[in-house]
């Protein structure tokens, strides 16, 4: 089972795990992820996240389909949210279910590294002063992705 | 001659204030880094943006790209800063 | 926030999710791993966990604050239970609610491997033609265990 | 003399039919192993469950601890296989 959305609903985190634990009776252990709005300083409003139609859905099934292969994946869920969202929303779900735990474990890390710098959404946050400022992308993500490779 | 489509996201589409351009393009020996210099040329407010983007991205046909790929006409390219989805 | 318990009810992975999600707002990730009673060959009936009373108690709540430390959690929550479940149930539920997404799924990792080995839990497994094994521990959980000291 | 408690779990308890010995030990100079041995002499069936668990584990008070290590009376000692918990 492969489940990839992009959604501006938000997503039921107990639903998501029901779906991908209840596959088969070989399912050992389910691992999942999930992003939120953070506000570190206290000023912020809200996040928006803007994506690029298409090319978006394409990526995250690509990455889907190299995480189910690559750690023997019984189930795999990539959600990502899009629109404008307040602080402590919800804004990705990734989850895996394999038969062992190491490969639940490091196919959600996979998903979630992979995700941060390889599909096209870009986050602006909005501020409680009035400013917008596009997120800037982090070099430590680049380095989480490229572990993987 | 021939039609392509260009694509501006995030930050860029927001500085200039449009999302898109259909620009003429010769129909061989063309790649992004000529269509980046043909769109400055034609339209210097695309320039600055695409000049002032750090580790500007680019995507041919919804594919991430190196700037030293080819574009043939009716392809769509799509120019935009670095991800940070997740 | 840390959150431990022993129990033979099975869990809410949804509420259990939002305890941990809604701490803070300088919560950026949510990181839960499940695991599941494994029905390999077909031919498993039930599985009984025993564990020792009081002791579980006190070095699941070890673990868990050596997580919140290590790993500068904002919450972190251990729910594993006893007695006898049928395959498929859930057996074990590790989350760790942190600012960055890394602390969040090394933490889950962590006590995960942890808890396979350093808690006083026994896994029996009663087949359906009527055997009753007792699950042996694997080099494997030690060397995962190890890896974190 | 003194009394200790001695618990037994899993397949020790399983394997003896009872889960709980109560044992007089010496006052001082005596260890796991120590009781260990003396189980054996007392009652063949602890001996012959004990020698016979691989990597046999002990806890003292409820928290793990090597065969080396002193027991006091009053203490409580459990024995049981390597746990399989998770």
């Amino acid at each position: 089972m492969q489940h990839v959305v992009v959604q501006e609903a938000a997503f039921d985190v107990g639903h998501e795990y029901t779906r991908l634990a209840e596959l088969s009776d070989h399912v050992g252990g389910v691992s999942i992820f999930v992003g939120c709005v953070r506000d570190t300083a206290g000023d912020l409003q809200s996040l928006t996240l803007e994506h690029y139609p298409g090319m978006t859905e394409k990526m995250l099934q690509n990455l889907s389909a190299e995480a189910f292969e690559r750690f023997h994946l019984a189930g795999c869920t990539i959600i990502h949210r899009v629109g404008t969202l307040g602080v402590g929303s919800p804004i990705v779900f990734v989850g895996a279910a394999a038969a062992h735990r190491a490969e639940a474990l490091q196919a959600t890390a996979f998903l979630i590294d992979k995700l941060k710098t390889g599909a096209p959404f870009w986050k602006c946050e909005q501020f409680k002063d009035g400013r917008r400022v596009w997120v800037e992308a982090k070099a430590a993500d680049d380095e989480a992705a490229a572990f993987w490779s | 001659m021939a039609k392509i489509k260009v694509l501006y996201f995030a930050s860029l589409r927001e500085q200039l204030g449009y999302a898109e351009d259909i620009i003429d393009v010769p129909q061989a020996g063309f790649d992004i880094q000529s269509l980046i210099t043909l769109l400055g040329e034609k339209k210097p407010q695309v320039k600055a943006v695409l000049t002032e983007t750090p580790r500007l991205r680019a995507a041919l046909n919804q594919t991430l790209v190196s700037f030293t790929t080819a574009v043939k006409p009716g392809d769509e390219v799509a120019f935009f800063p670095p991800m940070t989805g997740g």
